[in-house]
């Protein structure tokens, strides 16, 4: 600040001022210290996501984009001797609802997983270091690698599972894991499941090691059954972090893409919301569409988020 | 490197091109990299469409399927202006009138496809059987060697294979299967019609959903060309599927079932059905936003040249696109069912891709999906065709 | 007493055997991609539960091929710029919305928190217009760009928080001090925040390596792009066979050191964790 | 040269006026305590001395000058804080180096300086090591002789010895009032433990809910509280509190009956017209006098704390309000037994309604007038 | 009915001995408290009564009972911890009933017993309240009514005070004290306060690195400190220690040299081979006399802190070590006078170089004897 201003700052307010220089140097310093990174967001998320908004009143294709008319909202739904749109399409709908389906299952086996995994964790014994880092290996594992793996595995005629559970007498005949189509959500599922426990069970075991240890001492003393602890002491303790872990998942499952595209590609049984998007986008080179497409899908995220959060609040709230 | 291709990816598809590619590179002086692309058909072209979009010039020459010179025609030079006129003289005239978009030649024909039927000759003379000649008599023999097969130990062996992950490659087995019936079905007829749903059609598929489990393996349903090889090629597998690029893979040193195996034209429908097999086949283009479009251009006439494209048919029995190839001595020997299904490779039908232009990948996802979920056991053949139907309507909508 | 001891062993023994279950649970799959790749390509159609003779040719195929090691030059490239840029970016935000209270904090943290659930599809096209724009499409500085939009978020947030636990008493001491707030961040508080930065680091490292499809559309050719899309493109390495050893040694390759990073750092990921997630 | 002046100061966070109207004056070299309890604006009003948060309304001036614009810095302010705030990841030189080195001093200069301080406070076989190494005490040295380090014209301290053990905080106590008097520098100190403001204090500043109650030295706080807040915050255990009633009142004396005691004389004003008001009367517990009473009369002793040195014991009014004795130990009373009480009369204060102290009459008690009263 | 006794009792961990052949035998309805320095193990003692810890070696017995192998319930333990331990999620209501596992068969008595125990620690108004939502104070209350509710036979307290403010940690110890003459059940607390430890206890153990130094009731250790450490420990200011020669010495008494102040005989029992060693003299800080001296004689006060009620002059000895003088305030001597100091030779202690206090020769002195040594 120059002495000018400064003098001046003075002369105007003598006696009210809004802050000293101090402060209002960090408020100047905070707003410069934020700018790189909110540059950075507004070009990479900010204005694709407003592009993304546009282009899907359009009819712009990949190789034409700036090519586009500007065609309303038909793109969502329109009707000219037949509804026509995204929201026409069955195959949406039929994504959608693959979507929800594996979010919920995944997510629900995680959480029942990954607190199990943590309590497992949480307890002293000898190993447990090496216990803990090896139920990181899933996580560390990137995703299309998981995938690869599992595809291996779960391979119709060389894979190990079918081997396992044709040796263990479980089936008679090798399943087609990937390709039946009754099968192939539940292969998605299990990579998913295997893959993102360690997450959850990560947030679970970090919550499980704040817990005031005292509480447990004192449980102790009262001669409580371990189980009737666990359910009523630790579960109520450790669902804030549940929950945000639970959300986190969510958030990810609801934009699943990498497990299911090298796993099944495109097939409609495990077609999901993004692959259904990029599908359009992409392959069908329809930028307008699968814009549409992923504008629906970040609303549908958004409105979950936010119906989550405030029923999860609720819910804490009322309990508390 | 002054110059990018993209060819295949399949292994040795990809290592043939490089072969020619380095002899181009020796004769020539320039260098040339050659860039991998995905396996599956769709994968490349969004790759294609990606790149050619962002009009960058990483790839100058690229390998296109039949069925994308419509689409891609803005993205690619106009040949004629780098080649030699009479430069297409000696090809198929078919396939350069497919690449030839608003009187511009896009692409040159390097290869040209059309899917036959490979079988175990050891095997069929084993149960005395004969080469099937319709669907019907694939299904039997496959039924009756895989269970012969089964009971002497050996449990994973199939009657037969074929491609049917929910790809490209499935519209073209599904398409062989209804245009093999009399009257051959059509998805969308020359006139842009939607036609798919018609009784050769549910006839077909019925059919084909019957194999699965049967004499198919349930994972068929996730196989694309070399998964149905790997199972055939190893000696699990009685009848397959495929392009003739699988011949010279089969009968190689490593093969298991070396020497054991005949190729023929795929199966009619029916008795009064005839043979169809589709138009595959791969074209040179070159890239408008290649830097050095004239030197791509003499890089894609040699290596579609006469000399190069004897070669691959040796090399790897891929398909020429001269007609004066199919008389050579040396190609017949190499490959001998280029003389005998000459015409399965002249008459092979294209896929409904002219007409339907940009939206032939939907509609091809479409029929693929349909195809697939009726494999699968989801939904009847009629019910699934019947869906359809609208769906292609729905992506027709006011035109194509 | 005796039923005590009793009821204590079979609780013991029960544990034991749900943690080898969990651990089976665990690293089987990663011990059978192991146990793939270190099998000659004539018995992988075999199945078998461990290797009998060990053969790296697998390994060799994969390592020989220039486009995989491009790859993992790339990766590595893509991922520790990747870092860089977003524990800079994060650490200087962090200060600004950690430590000082100001008019649309809250909103700036709300934008952070609403870019983290972006579903990477929805930006997809824009992005690609953007990146097109920029001229670094095909390039790894469009990966490094586009991958800030799901590290930056995580990483102001959990930095945010780390900063919060800083006591304020430090800053002012700075203050009094007479020091700049670049000067009290640079020099009082980033030596403070090296383990929240491993950790941050680590977890964006993870990310940005492990990333598929912004990977998958922003790269064309096989010089630019990175581990995961190479994997996922890798088809016969040779004429003969299914890829599967190849793609289990590469598998292999690329995740062997993320598992070691996460070993390492694994206390401190949970520390990172409780407070980027649960207290924030 | 340094003194310190705040003219009707206020701070206010949001709608909630933390500091009230403050002023008080400062004399340069001097060590002032701010007491008082928690949440009554303490470290608010050092930290607006000290710059680090900006006065709402009034001025602040140091050396005569106006500073409420200025940085701590430029104000010449070094501050100890609470929980010491050394840089962790900084040697101790580093520590006391940091500000010399952001004031662009030369090296040499920085290097004198940070070596005389450490000297003066017995840090100089400490420089190297990091704060981690050191003990609390210690800790806190490094901390003072950061702040010194500067050179400043006022030392601030919040509660610099709260996270010390009793043992160690009566050391450090020690060593902050020996470093007092070697450097001589003003000092404002912020503490709730009011031995610390008793032992360490030149002048006390008591704070109630952002206002002053009263400025003085420790034994007038302690003789001469002007009202009923100071009296029971300052001495421990806290002064006794009586309703009592005023009997008669001039500006000679006055009457005032004490249940269970009876009728007194004492030397406080009392208006005319004040006369039958409800008064407090405040007696310290070293000020309460016990003789044995028969069964049935006086006050029960309800409890007896033995400590050693001295005994507290606890008697039962017949209102319900228990008073604390201090005597010698051990007690000559036990739990149970029965006492007349009584106190002197010229030791006691008397509190009226709105709990200010009613002066004494006479000049015969100490004469020293120097203590400040709140302006409230 | 709850004599708790402890013989011989060893704890390790690993191979560190924390607590080291303990034993002790408490009485019903006793109230005892451990004290010591920190880590001395009071924690891991209580710990090992209650249960939480299992004893490496020695019995321990409730009602003549061997309960080593119980568990905490059964042994029919309460405890109240440092933190509280309170479940922040539940309701006061349900932390207290959550012990009681009659739950499932009677809702009716669960609920009797809850308000019970809220009456008697005034909690009624509370019971819907979560923790989160109560004072410090409260919250010692509802852990004490949680430990209650089961009405055990025995209740721990683990420094249950230590988190609270000054006045509410004198408040919630009156209230511990009474609650004890209310319920009359026996009682171990741990802490570190002293002022706790004497005001609280029946008896007090002092803790000193796993041992025992000395079990007694208050007066007793105040006043006859069966070794230099717990003279040290107890009383504050803390008493001093002198360097002294022992001159003679004989089972009726000795004489001794002090520094400073000349020869002196006390009532200690010195064996006549231990004349010319080194011994330290203990003088509590009330128990010096100060006379003033002439310049250059006695020694020199070098700082005095008024409290109010009293004043702690600083003494400066010619070795260097600082004396605490407590005397009536205000002092008569001020900072920089030099004085003459003497004791009451039959108020102090001597110690021999093992730190074990020399016995008193006669009976003279107050006569009670049941203090107990402990074993080392
Ligand atoms: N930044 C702030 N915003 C709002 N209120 C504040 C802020 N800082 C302090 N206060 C309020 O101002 C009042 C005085 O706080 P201050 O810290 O000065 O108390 P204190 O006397 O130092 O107490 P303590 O002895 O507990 O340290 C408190 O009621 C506090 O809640
Ligand atoms: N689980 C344990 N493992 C190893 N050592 C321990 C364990 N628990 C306590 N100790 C050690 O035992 C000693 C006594 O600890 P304890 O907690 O009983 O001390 P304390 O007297 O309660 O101290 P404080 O007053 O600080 O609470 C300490 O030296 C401590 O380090
Ligand atoms: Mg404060
Ligand atoms: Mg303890």
């Amino acid at each position: 600040m120059t002495d000018r201003a400064f003098l001046q700052q003075q002369a105007d307010s003598p006696r009210r001022e809004r802050g000293t220089r101090v402060r209002r140097r960090r408020v100047r310093a905070a707003w410069l210290f934020l700018a790189p990174m909110l540059v950075v967001l507004a070009a990479v998320a900010g204005w694709p996501l407003v592009r993304t908004f546009w282009f899907s009143m359009t009819d712009a294709s990949l190789s034409s984009l700036e090519g586009g008319q500007f065609i309303g909202l038909e793109n969502y739904l329109v009707y000219d001797n037949g509804w026509y749109g995204i929201m026409a399409d069955p195959m949406w709908w039929q994504s959608v609802w693959n979507t929800l389906y594996f979010t919920l299952v995944s997510v629900s086996l995680e959480a029942v997983l990954g607190v199990i995994v943590a309590l497992v964790l949480n307890a002293h014994f000898r190993g447990r270091t090496l216990v803990r880092a090896a139920m990181l290996i899933p996580w560390a594992i990137p995703t299309v690698v998981s995938a690869k793996i599992w595809a291996w595995m779960l391979n119709d005629q060389f894979g190990i599972i079918n081997h396992m559970l044709l040796g263990l007498g479980l089936i008679d005949a090798p399943l087609s894991w990937t390709a039946d189509a009754s099968l192939s959500m539940w292969a998605v599922i299990i990579v998913d499941v295997w893959k993102a426990t360690p997450f959850v069970a990560l947030l679970v075991l970090a919550a499980l090691q704040m817990l005031p240890s005292d509480c447990y001492e004192a449980a102790k003393v009262d001669g409580i059954h371990p189980v009737r602890v666990f359910f009523r002491v630790t579960l109520p303790l450790i669902m804030p972090a549940l929950l945000v872990a639970i959300i986190f998942r969510a958030l990810d499952a609801l934009r699943v893409f990498d497990v299911i595209y090298v796993l099944t590609s495109n097939a409609a049984s495990t077609m999901t919301m993004s692959i259904y998007a990029r599908q359009q986008l992409v392959e069908f080179q329809d930028v307008g569409y699968g814009s549409a497409a992923s504008t629906l899908l970040f609303m549908i995220i958004a409105l979950i988020t936010v119906v989550y959060l405030y029923i999860g609040r609720r819910q804490l709230g009322g309990g508390s | 490197a002054d110059l990018t291709i993209s060819c295949g990816a399949v292994g040795a598809e990809l290592q043939l091109c490089q072969a020619g590619v380095a002899r181009w590179e020796a004769q020539s002086g320039h260098s040339v990299e050659v860039v991998s692309t995905p396996n599956s058909a769709t994968e490349r072209l969004s790759l294609y469409q990606q790149i050619l979009g962002a009009q960058s010039s990483d790839i100058d020459v690229l390998q296109i399927d039949v069925v994308w010179p419509g689409m891609l025609a803005p993205h690619l030079v106009d040949l004629n202006q780098y080649l030699p006129t009479n430069a297409t003289q000696d090809f198929f005239q078919s396939i350069v009138d497919n690449n030839t978009v608003d009187g511009r030649l896009v692409a040159m024909p390097w290869f040209t496809d059309a899917g036959v039927l490979y079988y175990r000759k050891d095997l069929l003379d084993k149960y005395g059987l004969e080469v099937p000649a319709t669907w019907q008599q694939l299904t039997e023999a496959a039924r009756t060697v895989q269970a012969g097969e089964r009971e002497a130990g050996n449990s994973g062996f199939w009657g037969y294979v074929f491609q049917g992950r929910a790809y490209e490659g499935l519209t073209v087995n599904a398409l062989e299967w209804i245009a093999s019936y009399p009257e051959g079905g059509t998805i969308v007829n020359d006139q842009g019609d939607i036609t798919i749903d018609n009784p050769q059609a549910a006839q077909a598929l019925t059919l084909a959903a019957s194999w699965i489990n049967d004499i198919s393996p349930q994972g068929v349903l996730n196989y694309t060309e070399e998964e149905a090889r790997g199972v055939f090629q190893s000696g699990n597998a009685l009848f397959m599927r495929n392009w003739p690029y699988a011949w010279d893979l089969v009968q190689s040193e490593q093969s298991d079932i070396r020497d054991n195996v005949g190729v023929v034209a795929l199966p009619a429908g029916g008795e009064n059905g005839q043979s169809a097999a589709v138009l595959g086949g791969w074209n040179l283009a070159v890239s408008r936003y290649s830097e050095h479009p004239q030197l791509a251009a003499e890089l894609v006439a040699f290596l579609t040249s006469p000399e190069e494209q004897k070669r691959r048919a040796i090399d790897g029995s891929y398909n020429p696109t001269l007609p004066a190839l199919y008389q050579d001595e040396e190609v017949l020997a190499a490959v001998p069912f280029f003389g005998t299904l000459y015409n399965t490779f002249t008459s092979a039908i294209p896929r409904p891709s002219a007409v339907t232009g940009d939206k032939y990948p939907r509609v091809s996802n479409a029929f693929f999906n349909t195809v697939h979920e009726v494999l699968s056991g989801n939904t009847e053949a009629q019910q699934g065709l019947d869906g359809l139907q609208s769906e292609l309507r729905r992506i027709k909508g006011r035109g194509w | 007493m005796t039923l005590r001891t009793l009821k204590g062993i079979v609780l013991k023994i029960g544990f034991w055997l749900l943690v080898a279950v969990l651990m089976v649970y665990a690293i089987f799959p990663f011990y059978y991609a192991l146990v793939t790749s270190l099998k000659p390509s004539s018995e992988l159609f075999q199945v078998s539960y461990w290797v009998d003779s060990v053969d790296f040719s697998n390994y060799a195929t994969v390592l020989s091929q220039p486009t995989f090691l491009a790859a993992i030059r790339n990766s590595v490239i893509v991922a520790v710029s990747v870092v860089l840029i977003a524990l800079l970016l994060g650490l200087t935000a962090a200060w600004a919305l950690g430590r000082v209270r100001f008019r649309g904090r809250t909103t700036v943290m709300m934008i952070v928190l609403g870019v983290s659930m972006f579903p990477q599809v929805a930006v997809l096209s824009g992005l690609f217009e953007v990146i097109r724009t920029l001229d670094l499409y095909n390039s790894p500085g469009g990966l490094i760009l586009s991958y800030t939009i799901f590290t930056l978020p995580f990483t102001v947030w959990i930095l945010t928080t780390f900063m919060r636990q800083l006591p304020d008493e430090l800053e002012e001491a700075a203050i009094v001090d007479g020091a700049s707030p670049w000067v009290t961040l640079t020099k009082v508080f980033m030596p403070l925040l090296w383990p929240a930065m491993a950790t941050t680091g680590l977890l964006a490292f993870i990310a940005a390596w492990n990333e598929f499809l912004f990977a998958l559309t922003f790269t064309l050719t096989d010089s630019q792009r990175t581990v995961p899309v190479a994997i996922a493109l890798i088809s016969g390495g040779s004429q003969y066979e299914l890829p599967w050893g190849p793609i289990m040694a590469a598998s292999v390759i690329v995740t062997v050191p993320l598992v070691v990073l996460v070993v390492i750092f694994q206390r401190r990921i949970v520390s990172g964790l409780t407070a980027g997630a649960v207290k924030g | 040269m340094a003194g310190v002046k705040l003219e009707r100061v206020n701070k206010r966070f949001g709608s909630t006026r933390v500091i009230d109207d403050v002023s008080m004056a400062i004399g340069d070299g001097e060590f002032v305590v701010f007491v008082g309890p928690s949440g009554c604006g303490k470290s608010t009003l050092l930290r607006l001395i000290a710059g680090l948060e900006s006065i709402t309304n009034g001025d602040l001036l140091i050396d005569e000058q106006r500073v409420n614009n200025l940085t701590p810095q430029e104000r010449g302010i070094g501050m100890v804080f609470q929980s010491y705030a050394l840089y962790p990841h900084m040697s101790v030189y580093q520590n006391i180096a940091f500000g010399l080195k952001l004031a662009k001093t030369d090296k040499q200069t920085v290097d004198e300086r940070v070596r005389q301080t450490a000297r003066i406070l017995q840090l100089d076989g400490l420089l190297e090591r990091l704060p981690k190494a050191l003990s609390g005490g210690q800790r806190q040295r490094v901390a003072i002789g950061r702040a010194m380090a500067r050179e400043p014209k006022i030392l601030l301290f919040d509660e610099p010895l709260s996270n010390l053990d009793a043992a160690l905080r009566v050391q450090t106590r020690n060593e902050i009032a020996g470093l007092h008097k070697r450097l001589g520098s003003t000092m404002i100190y912020v503490t709730h433990d009011q031995v610390e403001a008793m032992t360490l204090a030149d002048r006390i500043v008591v704070l109630n809910a952002g206002h002053v109650e009263q400025i003085g030295t420790p034994q007038e706080l302690y003789e001469r509280p002007a009202s009923r807040f100071v009296a029971g915050f300052i001495g421990s255990p806290r002064m006794n509190f009586i309703h009592v009633e005023a009997r008669t009142g001039n500006d000679r004396g006055c009457r005032i009956n004490v249940p269970g005691v009876g009728e007194r004389d004492l030397p406080q004003q009392l208006p005319a017209d004040a006369v039958g008001e409800r008064l407090e009367l405040g007696v310290r517990p070293e000020h309460l006098h016990l003789t044995p009473a028969a069964q049935g009369e006086g006050v029960e002793v309800v409890n007896v704390e033995y400590l050693g040195s001295e005994a507290y014991l606890y008697l039962q009014m017949a209102d319900g309000e228990l008073l604390v004795c201090r005597t010698e130990a051990p007690s000559r009373f036990e739990r149970g037994e029965r006492v007349t009480l009584d106190f002197d009369a010229d030791k006691v204060h008397l509190f009226d309604g709105e709990g200010r102290a009613l002066p004494v009459a006479d000049a015969a008690r100490r004469s020293d007038r120097h203590s400040e009263q709140a302006p409230t």
